[in-house]
């Protein structure tokens, strides 16, 4: 796909959570790679398995409930998940950051925004704190927080939530990590808020030429921030493409069935489109395509056995029994 | 006064009191400063806003939840503001709601049988085998079958909640829905879902909408007029394609362009400079126009000055001093 | 902050208001006339009236309790009916005995509870755990007096490794007073150790599980460091909370252990004016109890802001 | 998230889902066993105990445990077994009498702060603060010096001790459910503020009030045990566990077996007062249980 080596590589990642039916596998062989400079976008509904997929490349799958049952996490060339505890803190925060989505709780309310920042800064960077508050000053300023020495002093609820969104960027940016994690950051903000947010990390990615994967639901979102796209559906990856090929010609009907169901592409006084159904529980998977008993365009053999992940067209690869059999509508 | 109105908002304030104590002064919040709106019979009126807009909060007044602080709610004549005891609670079946979170809006306590039934019983509608059969019909017309009566809500999903709201809400058979984010909570494929079903009650019953949102996307396909709201005021209303097609407020210009579109190639030409800065807090509003601290297009006047409405090509009106 | 400060002593004015309402009314809830009561049976009705006009007794009430109220003020608390001391310079001379053994307590519950909490909290459901929990029950359903009679029985009598009584104050000698509290400071310490363990342990939980926890560990530090730092400040806030509350129970719980441990203080007065009648005695103690633990319940207020900056005054 | 059910799946109520999950708990299910044994032994005291309490045998006292006396004998050479089982009578129904005291003074003003709030929920709060800041067991003294020791009055000034626990309980349940939207949701469709109270407010805030009763009815044998010690609770010739380790004091050296016994049954029987709390309060399902 990509000339270089990709900074993140995930191979066949499985995790299983316990459930009160037992374990359920709620991220299951899943793969995609990230390029250097480049940003993903991780897409899928509540429950689809993206966020457990990102906690997992952090290795901040809460254990329990939770537990790995395969695959590897190569980042620059190591195994993340094999890599011991400290290893992984020298990791954490350094070359890999995240930014979460609610980010009035995500902040610890008891200390100052600047201390936040700068015990990243001291914990990687091993200096004191005068210059590690310096640091915490300069990526408050560099994520566009006004008067930022004295900002840096306020605790979380005295900022706005789109200043609280900021600031955990900055907390992110504050080692210049090689590539953020960035969970739904927009989700709980206002529209122009949003705006800002995205407008802000496209920015600081170009600035820093990191990688960014950007997990989100909204498909708009996608549009305006990512180079590629992961679809995630039942802890499966379901399509990887292009973003201008996944709007034009989506490679999976779940993808089809995602962008037609937005508000904005339905006709005035017709119903808008839905995919029937809801998705399956993690410990119900129905056999053979995942997504089948909800498709439009299932046939007895979807049943049969487990579709591949396989590339369609260069750079598109779908889990569709029937992807080449099949001509899917896309946004325009 | 439009007479041919179902309901009528007129000059609607509601001030929260917030804090008191020894020492620490009372504040006055104004979550709703003067807004006024009609919705004729069968019609869908969106109430869009960000947060600490006031759209919430113009839901539950007008659903006499909270007390508004002045002015008037007329639902076909009777100003219901004016209302209390007896004489409010008959006027309600007219007047139903629908909440925001499927989660906390239905008792955990009681079968859905009991929660659906319960308008039916407490207005004396139905009693027996008559109320049972109305109860099942209810929940086939939002597209739930019989089967789930005797079941309690933590057995349903998000969306399956909502339709037993929705069911609880026009078993009154109501000449207006209040909508509170009905759709927000939901997965995209299940939104409309329920936004296709709002519509089918609509044909089938001629019910009116109130529907307040902050998507536009939803909006723009439900609503046959819309009012856009910011910092507790209304700040232009019209119908859906003219607010959409030949926007007349800054704001809601910003708004429509802070919206992403779902084209990669259309939207890399699009993206405007966002808005600068955050919603100011309703404690401390600014003076003059509200917007005028994040307008790109404001003139001296704005911070001296509120606008005042004025009506637009196309439709509606708008507060703003570019347009007097 | 001085102003926080000020703000919170003058919202205690009408709770002490209230409280000082509430000792006053003792007196009218004593069955029939008080002032025969007080006298003692055999009293003659020369004696019943000096008390009733002592006490004040023909007045109306209010007056009664305006004049009361008054003289408390200015630390008249009266005159004891048993030993016609000013109640004040007896409560005075053992208040001492009684602060110490709260301290001792207080400082035994903290040093047991604050290690057992975190560990057991981070390390939920694990056999450690479970014996933390299973400990911090059983702690909880001793009695104290009980649990005080079979320290002094095993290591007081069976061993004589502490004394088994008496009290030897601060001032005259630090071991000796620490050979005399450790045995009755345990005693009055454990149930609360045991409260202050679990509600550690379940803020630990809880907190362990929130977001900005999460964040802290995405930033690479140490686990330790989350804990100490990101958790425990924020799981402190519920048992800053609880400390106040159970610095009331510890106060009223020095009754028992002085009676057990023979300790000369305010717990021991209590019970004893019980059985002598000596009403002006009780109220003192009560009013004195009242207004260590309102102080110490103001400090604890305060302390509040140290661990959550939401209710810092700006 | 909730999953639809099978068909086949019988709804259950949160009753009968309360039941199952506590049926499940193993411990909390034994010591709720105990307590049912302890009282069925302190009702048919009379038939159970191997001796007559109050049977003075001078020949024989403050023995140690034997074959004759498992508990040994009192300074009045009374079979300590016998008393034992004879102050349990005592000592549970002075803590049931002191809970429902505590739960007749506390829960309508609490139910009543919660609903109203405002002006009314401020003074019910500053008086309950009030009440509060006294030393539990010093406020009990006093109320005891001005009425006289009995154990009566012991479980009253208990009881009054123990209500503001239960009025700031019910406060709490009852403001976090009148928050619930499903209440607006009530008032939206028209109910009647005394509907709502009977079918939304009170059927959600009884369950957790219920699950602590018995965490409850411990600390109130505490409470007695503390009191009747001292001698301001139980009066002869009446005895609750409590007042035996009183009388037993005097005899440490002597006979401790006579304030191990009293103290291991008042410590056995609150431990499972707890664990039978706990049950309960693990039992609760988490729609109804809140989050703190």
């Amino acid at each position: 796909m990509t000339a270089a080596a990709p900074i993140l590589s995930v191979e066949r990642l499985s995790v299983e959570f316990l459930t009160d039916r037992g374990w359920a596998t709620v991220v299951d062989d899943v793969s995609f790679d990230v390029a250097r400079g480049e940003t993903l976008g991780l897409v899928g509904e509540s429950g689809s398995g993206k966020t457990v997929t990102s906690l997992a490349i952090m290795q901040l799958v809460p254990m329990p409930p939770g537990r790995f049952s395969g695959g590897r996490i190569l980042f620059e060339g190591t195994d993340l998940v094999e890599l011991p505890e400290k290893g992984l803190q020298r990791v954490r925060g350094n070359e890999i950051a995240m930014v979460f989505q609610e980010s009035m709780t995500s902040l610890n309310p008891a200390f100052t925004i600047g201390d936040q920042i700068a015990e990243a800064v001291r914990v990687h960077r091993g200096i004191g704190r005068r210059p590690a508050l310096d640091r915490a000053v300069e990526v408050l300023d560099l994520v566009g927080i006004p008067s930022p020495r004295e900002r840096v002093h306020a605790y979380p609820h005295e900022f706005s939530g789109g200043m609280r969104q900021r600031a955990a960027i900055a907390m992110a940016l504050a080692c210049e990590p090689k590539l953020l994690i960035a969970d739904e950051p927009t989700t709980a903000l206002d529209v122009t808020v949003q705006a800002q947010v995205l407008t802000l990390l496209r920015e600081l990615q170009q600035r820093f030429g990191m990688a960014m994967l950007f997990i989100t639901h909204n498909l708009g979102v996608v549009a305006d921030i990512c180079d590629r796209v992961a679809v995630m559906y039942a802890g499966q990856i379901v399509e990887v493409a292009g973003v201008d090929a996944l709007f034009q010609a989506p490679g999976h009907p779940y993808t089809e069935g995602l962008l037609q169901a937005m508000p904005q592409l339905g006709r005035r006084g017709e119903p808008l489109a839905v995919v029937p159904g809801v998705p399956p529980m993690p410990w119900a998977m129905p056999a053979g395509c995942r997504f089948h008993p909800r498709c439009a365009y299932a046939e007895p053999a979807c049943t049969a056995g487990p579709p591949k992940l396989d590339t369609t067209r260069p750079g598109q690869a779908s889990r569709c029994a029937r992807s080449a059999s099949i001509t899917l509508r896309g946004s325009d | 006064m439009n007479t041919n109105h179902l309901l009528e908002v007129r000059d609607l304030s509601v001030v929260f009191r917030i804090g008191g104590g020894l020492l620490a002064p009372r504040r006055e919040l104004r979550a709703v400063n003067g807004v006024s709106f009609g919705i004729a019979p069968g019609e869908t009126l969106a109430v869009v806003g960000e947060s600490g807009s006031g759209k919430s909060t113009i839901a539950r007044a007008v659903m006499r939840l909270i007390e508004p602080a002045s002015g008037s709610v007329v639902l076909d004549g009777t100003d219901i503001t004016q209302l209390t005891g007896q004489a409010l609670r008959r006027i309600r079946p007219r007047l139903q709601m629908v909440f925001q979170d499927p989660y906390s809006s239905l008792d955990p306590s009681k079968l859905i049988r009991d929660v659906v039934a319960e308008p039916l019983v407490v207005h004396r509608r139905l009693a027996g085998a008559a109320l049972d059969a109305r109860v099942e019909q209810l929940l086939e017309q939002v597209g739930l079958g019989a089967y789930h009566l005797d079941r309690y809500p933590y057995e349903f999903s998000g969306g399956q909640r909502q339709r037993i709201a929705i069911a609880r809400a026009i078993a009154l058979e109501p000449s207006l829905l209040v909508l509170d984010e009905a759709v927000s909570a939901l997965d995209v494929s299940t939104q409309n879902q329920i936004l296709n079903l709002l519509a089918d009650l609509r044909r089938a019953h001629g019910i009116a909408y109130l529907f307040i949102s902050h998507d536009l996307g939803v909006v723009r396909h439900i609503a046959d007029r819309v009012a856009v709201t910011y910092l507790g005021r209304i700040v232009e209303t019209g119908p859906t394609e003219r607010i959409f097609t030949a926007t007349a407020h800054p704001y809601t210009e910003a708004l429509l362009a802070a919206v992403p579109i779902p084209n990669p190639a259309l939207q890399r030409q699009r993206r405007a400079p966002p808005l600068v800065g955050d919603i100011p807090s309703p404690l401390a509003p600014p003076p003059g126009c509200p917007f005028h601290t994040r307008c790109p297009r404001a003139m001296p006047v704005c911070s001296t000055e509120p606008p005042r409405h004025v009506p637009v090509d196309g439709g509606g009106t708008v507060a703003c001093h570019l347009h007097d | 902050m001085p102003r926080f400060i000020l703000q919170r002593l003058l919202a205690l004015i009408p709770l002490l208001l209230i409280v000082s309402l509430l000792v006053f009314s003792l007196v009218l809830l004593i069955p029939g006339d008080p002032a025969y009561l007080l006298a003692g049976e055999d009293a003659t009705p020369e004696e019943v009236a000096a008390i009733r006009t002592e006490m004040g007794l023909d007045e109306p009430v209010l007056v009664r309790y305006g004049k009361w109220l008054i003289a408390v003020v200015q630390g008249d608390l009266g005159t004891s009916l048993f030993s016609d001391q000013p109640v004040l310079d007896v409560i005075l001379e053992r208040l001492p005995v009684t602060l110490s053994l709260a301290v001792a307590a207080i400082l035994i519950a903290l040093t047991i509870s604050i290690p057992a909490g975190i560990v057991s909290g981070t390390r939920a459901g694990t056999r450690i755990d479970r014996a933390v929990t299973v400990g911090s029950s059983i702690g909880l359903a001793l009695p104290n007096f009980w649990l005080g009679l079979m320290l002094v029985l095993v290591l007081a009598i069976w061993n004589p490794w502490f004394p088994a009584t008496g009290y030897t104050p601060l001032s005259e000698s630090l071991a000796d007073w620490w050979r005399h509290i450790l045995l009755p400071a345990f005693t009055l310490g454990l149930s609360a150790s045991a409260i202050l363990t679990r509600q550690l342990r379940g803020a630990m939980i809880e907190v362990m599980q929130l977001d900005y926890v999460r964040t802290a560990r995405a930033k690479g530090l140490p686990h330790r460091r989350v804990v100490a730092k990101h958790a425990l400040k924020n799981a402190a806030i519920p048992m800053v909370t609880i400390l106040g509350l159970q610095v009331n129970g510890l106060l009223g719980g020095t009754v028992i252990v002085e009676q057990i441990f023979g300790m000369p203080g305010i717990g021991q007065l209590a019970v004893a004016s019980v059985f002598t009648r000596d009403l002006p005695m009780i109220q003192g103690v009560v009013i004195m109890a009242v207004f260590v633990a309102v102080l110490v319940n103001l400090v604890v207020d305060i302390s509040y802001g140290y661990f959550n900056p939401k209710v810092r005054p700006r | 998230m909730s999953s639809p059910a099978n068909d086949s799946q019988r709804a259950r109520s949160a009753g009968q889902r309360f039941l199952r999950r506590f049926l499940q708990q193993r411990l909390a299910l034994g010591c709720l066993g105990f307590l049912v044994l302890l009282t069925l032994a302190a009702v048919f005291a009379p038939w159970v105990a191997p001796y007559d309490p109050l049977q003075q045998d001078l020949d024989r006292v403050l023995e140690s445990p034997s074959r004759d006396h498992w508990f040994g004998t009192d300074e009045l050479g009374r079979d300590v077994l016998s008393r034992t089982l004879f102050a349990a009578r005592v000592s549970l129904l002075a803590a049931a009498q002191a809970v429902l005291i505590a739960i007749a003074i506390g829960v309508p003003p609490g139910l009543v702060a919660g609903l109203w709030g405002g002006r009314v929920d401020g003074l019910i709060m500053r008086a309950t603060d009030a009440l509060m800041s006294f030393p539990p067991l010093i406020l009990a003294v006093a109320l005891i010096a001005v009425l006289g020791p009995s154990l009566t009055n012991a479980m009253i000034a208990i009881g009054i001790l123990l209500s503001p626990t239960f009025l700031r309980l019910m406060r709490a349940t009852t403001m976090a459910v009148a928050q619930e939207t499903y209440v607006e949701a009530a008032r939206s469709i028209g109910c009647t503020q005394g509907w709502i109270i009977r079918k939304h407010v009170l059927p959600n805030v009884v369950s957790p009030l219920f699950v602590q009763i018995s965490v409850f009815a411990g600390v109130a044998m505490l409470a007695e045990a503390g009191l009747s010690f001292l001698g301001l609770g139980a009066q002869p010739p009446d005895s609750s566990w409590g007042a035996m380790v009183g009388r037993g004091f005097r005899y440490l050296s002597l006979a401790p077996s006579l304030i191990v016994f009293p103290g291991l049954a008042i410590a056995i029987t609150v431990l499972a007062l707890y664990v039978v709390g706990d049950g309960l309060r693990d039992s609760l399902g988490r729609e109804i249980r809140r989050e703190s």
